[in-house]
C-alpha cells in the first residue's frame, strides 16, 4: 500500500487530537490564579473611579484550572519541531544550538528582576555586561561605536538607514535614493520606504555578487546609501567588495552592512575592515538568542566614528577607576548617557532587550577569540560538506547549485590544488560556498514534476524541518540551506540522503510527495482559504 | 573546540577530502587577501560553563533587582510576579527553540497560541483583529503612526503629553524618516488638556495618540478625546496598560481606531526593559495594513482545523518595499508568556488583580497624601500608580532621597523630573499585587524619613550658606 | 481496514525511530563539557597518587557534544507519557498535578545549593520550614511527633517496624510477628521481613474490612505490630478501625498506618485520633512532589509520645525567642539534636530529602487548612462520580466494583436517602469508595476474552495512562483507579467513554485490544523474553 | 478553592447528582462520627502563588548556600557545577511526572534512561551488573549488607572506619532488624588498619566494607582489603566517590563484589542533603539478589527494541516477603541527573575533571600545610578531599574558627570532630572544579587568620586564668 493511502486510513495519535484553543476549554468559575488577599481598607470602587470609566462588559479571558492549562499547552507544545528535536537548516536565519546556560544566567534575579528605570549607580552589573558586549561587537564588527538598542535585524536596519539620514542632513544634503541588491532580504527594501527613501535595485553579476557595472550606473549623489549582506543571501563572498565600497563611498553614500550572514565571517574577514559604515547583528542568529517561535530577537549596530554622533540615545558611558571621584572602590563606573544633541532619538522604550544582552554575552565569554573563529570556520566546513555530500549523491543535477561554481585548476588562485592531499581528479570540488548555500529545484520541477514545496513538505515526513524555499527570489524554485556550525557530519548525512531519497521516490511516484506531509500533526494546509476568508480570532 | 561543536580530528579529514580541499582556509578563498583578519580578534579566551555562570552570577550581584528591595518603580514596567508555570512553558524546547512557523505543518503549536494571543488581545481591547505581537511598547505607538500615515497620507500627529515619554521619543524619531510633524499636547491637573487637544486637531491630522492610563498614572477620557479626533478624520490610537482593562473601559468601546500597549505587565520579566512584547490591536477596516504576523485558522488535506502565517501580502518577505512594516522577528515568545499570564489569571482573575491594584492603590496614595513634604501631583482617580511631589527642591534631591530609601532597601519609585522637567521634583508611585499593605506601610516610613532628612540637610546648608 | 492491520502497514514517526542509547551516539574525541583550566602548578600525577592505586582502562562513557547530548534526552523525553500530557489514574499512586512553584522555590539558591553540613546557625532557614513542615505533617496525622528522615514509603515503613522493635525491647519483650491484611501494598510484607519479623497474613471480610474474626485469632503477645492503610486498598474506610486498633492495643502491639491512601481524609479523620501509632506519609503522593519517573519520594513518619524516644537522629529542636541567649534578635533558633541515647540511629545520611520538603511544604502553604480538606473532599467526590459514571454507561456489569456496595435504604445510616434532592430511585447510588476504587475485569475476561492487562494497553491508544493493574491481589483481574482531586469532570468523562468504547470494541473484535497498543513508539513489548535472558546494560 | 482543583458550583451539583447523594458529607459517611474531624485543621490559611514563593524566598534567605560563600565543605557531598541543560530536562515533564514505568510502552524514554544509568554505572565501576538506582549513599551501602545476608547467612558485619559515619551507622540501624552484629576496624595514618582488618575477618563474616576514598580523603588499598576477605569467603562491598573512579581504579577490578556510593556529585544538587540517589552494581552473580528496579532490553510485537522492568520476582510487589529488599519508589530523577552528567563531562571529561581535583587538591594540602597551627591529619594519597587538624584545642575551637570564617564568606570545611572523637580538632577540606586557585588562595589566608585569632583569643584566656 501506498504511503498515502495508508496515511489516509490511519491517524497518527496527534492527527487523532483536533485543535482546540484554550477559549473552547474549562469552566465558568474555573481559576489557576488565587489573589492575594485585599489586605487594605476596601473602598466602593465608585468612590475611586468614576463607573464612566470603568469597563462595562469584562473580557471573556478562559476559566480554566492550573492543570488544565498546564496540559493544554504542554500538548500544544508538542505540535512544534523545534531545534532541540532535529536538524533545522534555515538559511539565512542560523538555526544553531542554544546554550541552556544561557537561560539559566539570564533567568538570575539579579537580570531578570531588574526595573529599566533602576539609578544607574545601582544597575552597575547591567551596564558593564552591556558595554563589554559592546566592546565585544565592537571588535568582530571592525567599527568602533555600537548601540544595542535595537528591538531586531530590522529595527536594526531601521536604525542604519535613519543614521544615514541624519548624516546626510547634517551634511545639508537631501538625498532620495537607497541600493539594495535584487537578492536582498525583505527587511532591506521595506526599511528603505519606512525611512522615507526610495529603492532602487542592483543587479546580480554571474558569479552572485553585485552587478559592478549595474552599480556604477545608479550610485549618484541623490543615493544616501547601499545596503548589502556579505556573504550575500547567496552564500557566497563579494569579492569585490572594496570595489563596491569605493564606488558607494565616491558618491557620498553610505555602505550597510546586513550583519544576518555573520556567522560565516567571525575572526575571518571584519565587515568595518571591508568599508562597510553601519552594521547590524542579529544576536539572535550568529549569538545564539533562542528564536522562540519568532522572537524576540536582538540587533545591535556598530558604526564608524562619522556617523557615531547620530546614534540613539542613552549611550553606555565608562569612567575609568582614576577619574571616578570616589564612585566606586577603584572600579570604574558605567552610567547611561541622555545628552547626545545630534541623536536621532530613541527607537523603542528603554536599553533595548537586555535579556538577549545576557544571553549572547554568556556566550562570547564562552567561546573566546578562537572559539568564536572556530564557529565560522566549522559554519563554512557544515555547509560545503553538505554540498559536496549532496554533489556525491547525484543530486545536484536536479537541485543545481546557483552560482557559487569554483574555478578550477588552471584559472590561478587554485594552483595550491595541484599539490592537493588525495588527489583524484573527482574529489576536486566543483561548487564552493560560505555557511550556506541555494539550490534550484528548476530542474527537479521540469523532470520530476515536483516543486520545492512539495520536497520541503516530504522532508518533514523525514524528522528534520526544510530549508528556506523561495527565497532568494533571484533563483527559481530556491532552496537555501544553513547546517550551523553545531551540527554532526551524521546529521549532515542523514538528511543529504533523505533529500536523495525524496528525489528517488519522486521518481517513481510524485504523488507521494505533492501529498506530503503525513506524518505531522497536521497535513498539508490550505494557505489560500485562510487568506481568502481570513478567521483571526476565536469565536466567543 | 567548544563543546557545541562537533568536528573531530577525524571529522575533519573526512569532511576536507569529500569537499575536495586541503584545509578550512581554502573554504575562505573568496575573502580577498587584504580583507583577511591576519589575527585573532581581540577578546579574552573562552570559559567553561561553570566559570561563565560565575561571571554572569557576579554581575547579577552589582544590580539591586526587585528580588532584593521592596520596588516601587513602575513608569511602563511593572514588578507583577511571573507564576512558575510560565517558566516552564518558555523553556520548553518545543517552544522556545523553532524559529518563525513558515512550515505550519510542524509549527501548529506556535500558531495556535498566536490565535489564541490575538483572541485575548482582542478581548482586552475590545478591537476586532490584533497581530502576533510587535517588538514593544513605545515602537508599537510609533507603527500605529506608520499605519495611519498609509491610510490617509496626511502630514501631522497629535500626542498627548501624557504618553509615555519613551512612546512619543520613538513616535518623532520613526516617522521622521517619512517626514511627519508630530505635536503635543499639554496636560492640565494630570490629564489631557482637553481644549488644547480640540485646539489642536484639525483635518491634517493623520493620527492622535493618548496614554491609558497616562504616564503620571491617571486615567483619561478616552471617549472624549477620540471624539474630537473623529470629527476631523484623524485616526485615534490608544497606548494602554493591558493589565488595567479589567477594571477600565475597552479601548473599542470608545472610538479607538488602534490599541497598542507594553505587554511586560503580562507575564514577563523585567529584565532591565526587554524582551518583552507590544500588542497592536485595531478596527477591521485596518486589518491589510497591520504590521507584524497574524495567524489564521484554515484546515489541513483531510480537513483538520489548523493555522497558518496568514495576510503575508502585508509583509517584508512578500511585499518588499510595499510592505505595511519592515518587521519580521517579532517577540513570539513573549507574547507566549503573555497570552498563559491572561489565561492563568482567567476572566475574574483579571478584574480581581485589577481591583487589588486599585485598592491598595488608593490606600498608598492616601497614606503617602499624609506624608510631611509629600504632595499629590494631580488628583484624577488612578488604577495602579500615582504621582507626587516631594519638596526637596527639585530632580537632585529627589535623587538623594532615592539613595536614602535605597539604603533601606526600598525604592519609592520613578523620579519624575527625568523626563518632565515642570514636575522636577515629582515620584512616580506603582503598586502590584506584590507590594502588600506592610510594604506600602514601611514606604511611607522610610520615604518620609527620606524627605525628612534631606529637607533639614537642606535647610542646614541653607542657614550656613 | 482493522486498526490492526494499518498499524502493521503503518508506522508512526516515533515508531520508525529505534531505540539508540546515547553510548552508541557520538565519535572518539567530541565532548560537551569543557573543564576550567588547570590553574595551579601541574605536578606528575606519579607524585601525587602512585600508579597501582590509579585507574587501569577508563570508563567507556560516550563521547558526545552538547548539542547531541540535548537532542538524545529531548527526543527520549518524549517517549514517555506524562501527567501534564494527560490523565494518569494510577491506583495508590496519587498522580495529582504537580505545581510549578514548587520546583521554583525548591531550586532558590538558598535551598538548593545548601550543604547538607553546614552548621545548623547558617541553616536557619532550612531547619525552620522541617520544623513548620514537621507541626504540619503531626496536626495532619494527629500525631505529637515527625521525623522528615525516611526516603519514601517503604524506607518510612522499615523506620516504622523497627521503631517497634525498639519499642518492644526496650520493654524487655521478644515479639517475632507482624500482621498485615491481605489487601496490603507489597512494601509491607517486604519491610516486616528486613526489620526480622514473620509476616501473618489477616483476612479480609465481606465489606473489604479486616477479617476481625481473623484479626483476633491471630493477635497474641507475639504479635509486635499491625500494618494497616484506611482507606485500604481497595479505596474502602475501615468502619471496624476503632475495633481493630483495641484488639492490638490490648495484646501490647503497635498499629502502623501505610500513610499511601491519605489523600482520602485529610481534614476529614486523623490516623492519630483512630488509635494509630505510627504514620508514614507519601510527600510525593498526597503532597504532591513530581514522580519523577520513580522517584525521588519522601517518607516522614509522625508517631505517639510512647514511640517518640526511639525516633531515628537527629531531630529537630526549637528554642524560643525568650530562652536564646542572645543568639538572635527575638527568633527562635533552631538545632538539630544528635544526642538521643534510645534512638534507633540513622536511617540514611543528613536530614533527608531537603528538596521534597520544600516543595511539600509550599503546597501545605499554598492549600491551607480549608485548601486540604477541600483536596480530600474532591478526590472522594471524583472517585465516586467516576464510578457512578462508569454506572451510567453500563459498564460494571463487565468490570464489577470489588466490594464497596453501599446500603441501600432501610439498612439505617442512610435514612437521610429518603430526602434525597433529585430523588429518582435510580439516581440512588449502589457503589461507594473512598478517592479511588477497585474494579475487577473478572466478567470483562469471560464474556469479551479480553484481560484486564489488554483492557490497559488499549486504553494507551486512547491517550490516557491505565489505572494500576492486578493489585491488590485479592481482587482477580484487578484494576485500581484513582483520578485524584485535580482531574476536571470532563476528563474523567471522557476516561470512562474510553473504557465504553473500548468494551464496546471488544465485543466485536477482541483482537483489537489483545493486539493494543498500536500508537505508542513501540507497541506491546515482551517482558517474559526480557527475564529470560536479562540484557542490563549496553554492549559496547 | 485552589487554582489546583476544577469543581465548580455547577460541576458539583451535577457531580452529587449523578452520584446519587446531596452532599459531599454523605461520601464520608463510612467514617464513623467519633472519628471525624469535627474542626478544620489547625494550618495557616492557604495564600497565592506570589506569597508562598516570597515565603520560601525568605527562608532561602535565612540560609548560607554555596551560592553565598566559598565553600570547602564536602565529607559525603560536594558543590561541584550542574550544567544548565540538566536543569532543562528534569523540568520537562515528561521525565518530571510520570510514576514507575508500570506501562512500558508509554514509558520507554524513563526506561532507556535506566538502562543508560546502568551500563554508565558498570562502566564506572567495572562491574557486571547495576540496578537503577537506590534511595542515596549510606542506605545504599546498608543494602548491600542485605544482599550479602541473603547470599551466606552469615552474621557478622566488618566495617572499616574509615566509611562515612552516616553509612556506619545506618547499617547498625538497619542490620539490627535481622540481628546482625556490626565491628569496626580502626584507621592507621588515614586508612584502614591492615592488621586489624585481617585480624578481625574470619569465616563468620558475611560481609565486609570500605570507603573508597575513605571519610579522611586517603585512598585506601582497596585491592589488598579485598584479598584477605575473599579468603575467608566474605563478601567485598565498596562505598566509592563516583567521582574518583575517573582516577582510581575500578573497584570491579580489586575483588569488589558490590560496589555502591552516594551520586550526589553527578549532577545533583546539594538540597541539603538530598535528594540525590545511590548507586548499586555488582557481580553478575548477585544479580537476582539486587534491590531496586532494574531496566533490561527486550522487543516489541512488531520486532522493535524496546525496554522494560526486568528480573521483578525480586521486588515487594511480585514477591511480598519474600523480597530481596522493600524499596520501591527510588530515585529515577536524580539518576537521571547521574547519567546526563557523565554523558555531559564524556569518557575524557571524567578524567579531566578528576585530575583538575587532584592538582587542585595537591595544592590546597601543600599550601595549607604552611599555615601556622595547620598540621596534616595523615599522609596518604588522595583525589579531592583532605583532613588536616587545627591547633585550637579540640571542636570548640574549630566551630569558634568555622565562625570567623564565615564572617568573612568562606567555609574551610567539615569539623571532623563532630564524628571523629579521636579528631577532636580536625578539619576535612573539600575541592571541586568551582573552587579556584585563588578561592584556595583565599582558603589558606582566612583560615590561617582565624586559626591564629583563635589562638591567640585562647592564650589571653590562658593567661589571665
Ligand atoms: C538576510 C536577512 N536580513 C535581515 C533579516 C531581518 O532580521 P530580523 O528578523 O531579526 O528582523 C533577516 C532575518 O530574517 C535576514 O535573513
Ligand atoms: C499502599 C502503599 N503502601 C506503600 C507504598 C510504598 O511507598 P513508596 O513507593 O514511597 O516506598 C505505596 C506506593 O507505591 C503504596 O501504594
Amino acid at each position: 500500500m501506498s504511503v498515502q493511502s495508508a496515511a489516509g486510513a490511519y491517524e497518527t495519535a496527534m492527527q487523532r487530537d483536533r485543535a482546540e484553543t484554550i477559549f473552547m476549554k474549562g469552566a465558568p468559575g474555573r481559576r489557576a490564579f488565587v489573589a492575594p488577599a485585599i489586605d487594605v481598607p476596601v473602598r466602593p470602587l465608585d468612590d475611586l473611579i468614576p463607573a464612566r470609566l470603568r469597563r462595562g462588559r469584562e473580557p471573556r479571558l478562559p476559566e480554566v484550572s492550573e492543570p488544565e492549562l498546564v496540559r493544554h499547552y504542554v500538548n500544544l507544545s508538542r505540535r512544534n519541531f523545534d531545534l532541540d528535536s532535529g536538524f533545522y537548516p534555515l538559511g539565512s536565519c542560523t538555526m544553531k544550538h542554544n546554550p541552556r546556560l544561557h537561560e539559566r544566567v539570564a533567568g538570575l534575579p539579579g537580570h531578570a528582576r531588574l526595573h529599566p528605570f533602576q539609578e544607574p549607580a545601582r544597575a552597575q552589573g547591567a551596564l558593564e555586561l552591556m558595554w563589554n558586549l559592546e566592546r565585544a561587537l565592537s571588535e568582530i564588527a571592525g567599527l568602533p561605536h555600537v548601540s544595542l538598542q535595537p528591538s531586531a535585524g530590522s529595527h536594526g536596519e531601521l536604525a542604519g538607514v535613519l543614521l544615514t539620514r541624519a548624516y546626510h542632513d547634517a551634511r545639508g544634503e537631501q538625498r532620495t535614493k537607497v541600493l539594495t541588491p535584487d537578492t536582498a532580504h525583505g527587511t532591506n527594501p521595506a526599511t528603505v520606504t519606512m525611512a522615507g527613501y526610495e529603492v532602487v535595485k542592483v543587479g546580480t553579476n554571474a558569479d552572485g555578487g553585485v552587478d559592478i557595472d549595474d552599480l556604477r550606473a545608479k550610485a549618484d549623489t541623490d543615493v544616501a546609501c547601499l545596503m548589502l549582506t556579505n556573504p550575500s543571501t547567496l552564500g557566497l563572498f563579494d569579492e569585490n567588495i572594496a570595489e563596491i565600497a569605493k564606488i558607494v563611498h565616491d558618491v557620498g553614500a553610505t555602505l550597510y552592512y546586513d550583519g544576518a550572514n555573520l556567522n560565516a565571517v567571525m575572526g575571518k574577514s571584519r565587515p568595518g575592515d571591508m568599508g562597510f559604515d553601519i552594521v547590524h547583528f542579529n544576536l539572535h542568529k550568529t549569538f545564539t538568542q533562542p528564536h522562540g517561535g519568532g522572537g524576540p530577537g536582538s540587533g545591535p549596530i556598530a558604526v564608524s566614528d562619522r556617523v557615531e554622533p547620530f546614534l540613539p540615545h542613552p549611550v553606555i558611558v565608562r569612567t575609568e577607576p582614576a577619574e571616578t571621584n570616589g564612585a566606586g572602590s577603584g572600579q570604574a563606573v558605567f552610567d547611561l548617557d541622555h545628552d547626545r544633541p545630534q541623536s536621532i532619538g530613541r527607537l523603542r522604550g528603554f536599553q533595548g532587550n537586555y535579556g538577549c544582552f545576557v544571553r549572547s554575552y554568556a556566550y562570547i565569554c564562552s567561546l573566546g577569540a578562537a572559539g568564536l573563529r572556530d564557529v565560522s570556520e566549522v559554519a563554512v566546513l557544515n555547509a560545503n560538506y553538505l554540498l559536496a555530500k549532496l554533489g556525491k549523491l547525484g543530486v545536484l543535477d536536479l537541485l543545481t547549485p546557483a552560482y557559487g561554481r569554483v574555478p578550477q585548476v588552471g584559472d590561478g588562485e587554485q594552483q595550491n590544488h595541484s599539490h592537493h592531499g588525495a588527489d583524484d581528479a573527482d574529489a576536486r570540488r566543483q561548487w564552493g560556498c560560505m555557511h550556506e548555500f541555494v539550490l534550484s529545484g528548476a530542474p527537479m520541477k521540469r523532470e520530476l514534476k515536483i516543486r520545492t514545496l512539495d520536497l520541503a513538505k516530504r522532508l518533514l515526513d523525514h524528522g528534520v524541518h526544510p530549508p528556506t524555499v523561495y527565497f532568494p527570489l533571484v533563483v527559481e524554485e530556491a532552496l537555501l540551506i544553513e547546517p550551523t556550525e553545531t551540527e554532526t557530519r551524521e546529521t549532515l548525512d542523514r538528511f543529504a540522503e533523505s533529500i536523495a531519497e525524496i528525489l528517488r521516490e519522486a521518481r517513481e511516484d510524485p504523488e507521494i510527495a505533492r501529498g506530503a506531509p503525513y506524518t505531522t500533526p497536521v497535513r498539508r494546509l490550505d494557505e489560500a482559504a485562510a487568506a481568502r476568508r481570513p478567521v483571526l480570532r476565536e469565536s466567543l | 573546540m567548544s563543546g557545541y561543536t562537533a568536528v573531530t580530528e577525524a571529522d575533519l579529514d573526512a569532511m576536507l577530502a569529500t569537499i575536495g580541499v586541503d584545509s578550512i582556509d581554502e573554504l575562505f578563498s573568496s575573502i580577498p587577501a587584504g580583507l583577511r583578519l591576519g589575527r585573532e580578534l581581540d577578546l579574552p579566551d573562552g570559559l567553561s560553563e561553570s566559570e561563565v555562570y560565575a561571571h554572569l552570577r557576579d554581575l547579577a550581584g552589582k544590580n539591586v533587582s526587585a528580588e532584593d528591595e521592596v520596588c516601587f518603580l513602575g513608569a511602563g514596567m511593572y514588578d507583577h510576579y511571573v507564576p512558575a508555570m510560565i517558566d516552564m512553558l518558555l523553556g520548553r524546547s518545543e517552544f522556545l527553540t523553532p524559529y518563525t512557523p513558515y512550515q505550519p505543518e510542524v509549527s501548529q503549536g506556535g500558531l495556535q497560541v498566536m490565535f489564541e494571543f490575538q483572541t485575548a488581545i482582542c478581548e482586552l481591547t475590545g478591537l476586532d483583529v490584533s497581530n502576533a505581537s510587535v517588538y514593544e511598547g513605545p515602537s508599537a505607538l510609533a507603527a500605529a503612526g506608520y499605519l495611519a500615515k498609509l491610510t490617509n497620507k496626511r502630514g501631522r500627529f497629535v500626542i498627548s503629553h501624557g504618553v509615555h515619554p519613551h512612546a512619543r521619543e520613538a513616535l518623532r524619531t520613526l516617522s521622521a524618516g517619512y517626514g511627519m510633524a508630530v505635536d503635543e499636547v499639554p496636560l492640565l491637573d494630570g490629564v489631557t488638556d482637553a481644549d488644547a487637544w480640540a485646539a489642536a486637531i484639525d483635518d491634517t491630522v493623520s493620527a492622535v495618540f493618548v496614554g491609558q492610563p497616562n504616564f503620571l498614572g491617571a486615567i483619561e477620557d478616552v471617549a472624549a478625546l477620540s471624539a474630537v479626533a473623529r470629527d476631523h478624520g484623524a485616526l485615534v490610537v490608544c497606548s494602554a496598560d493591558p493589565l488595567s482593562l479589567g477594571i477600565l473601559e475597552a479601548p473599542g468601546e470608545q472610538g479607538v481606531d488602534v490599541c497598542v500597549g507594553e505587554g511586560q505587565s503580562l507575564g514577563n520579566r523585567l529584565d532591565f526593559g526587554g524582551p518583552s512584547f507590544g500588542f497592536f490591536a485595531a478596527r477591521s477596516e485596518h486589518v491589510r495594513r497591520m504590521p507584524g504576523r497574524i495567524a489564521g485558522e484554515t484546515v489541513d488535506a483531510d480537513g483538520r482545523r489548523g493555522f497558518v502565517l496568514t495576510l503575508q501580502t502585508r509583509e517584508q518577505h512578500i511585499r518588499r518595499e510595499k510592505a505595511t512594516s519592515n518587521i519580521c522577528t517579532a517577540q513570539a515568545l513573549n507574547a507566549l508568556a503573555g497570552v498563559v499570564y491572561l489565561c492563568w489569571l482567567g476572566r475574574r482573575g483579571l478584574v480581581e488583580l485589577g481591583e487589588l491594584m486599585v485598592q491598595r492603590t488608593a490606600y498608598a496614595r492616601d497614606l503617602l497624601g499624609d506624608v510631611d513634604g509629600v504632595e499629590p501631583i494631580h488628583s484624577q482617580p488612578v488604577v495602579r500608580e500615582f504621582a507626587v511631589s516631594l519638596d526637596v527642591g527639585g530632580l537632585d534631591g529627589v535623587l538623594r532621597v532615592l539613595d536614602r530609601c535605597a539604603a533601606e532597601g526600598l525604592n519609592p519609585g520613578y523620579p519624575l523630573g527625568r523626563t518632565y522637567p515642570e514636575y522636577g521634583s515629582g515620584l512616580l508611585v506603582a503598586i502590584t499585587e506584590q507590594r502588600s499593605r506592610a510594604d506600602i506601610d514601611r514606604l511611607a516610613v522610610v520615604l518620609g524619613r527620606a524627605v525628612a532628612a534631606e529637607r533639614s540637610e537642606r535647610a542646614a546648608v541653607g542657614a550656613s550658606a
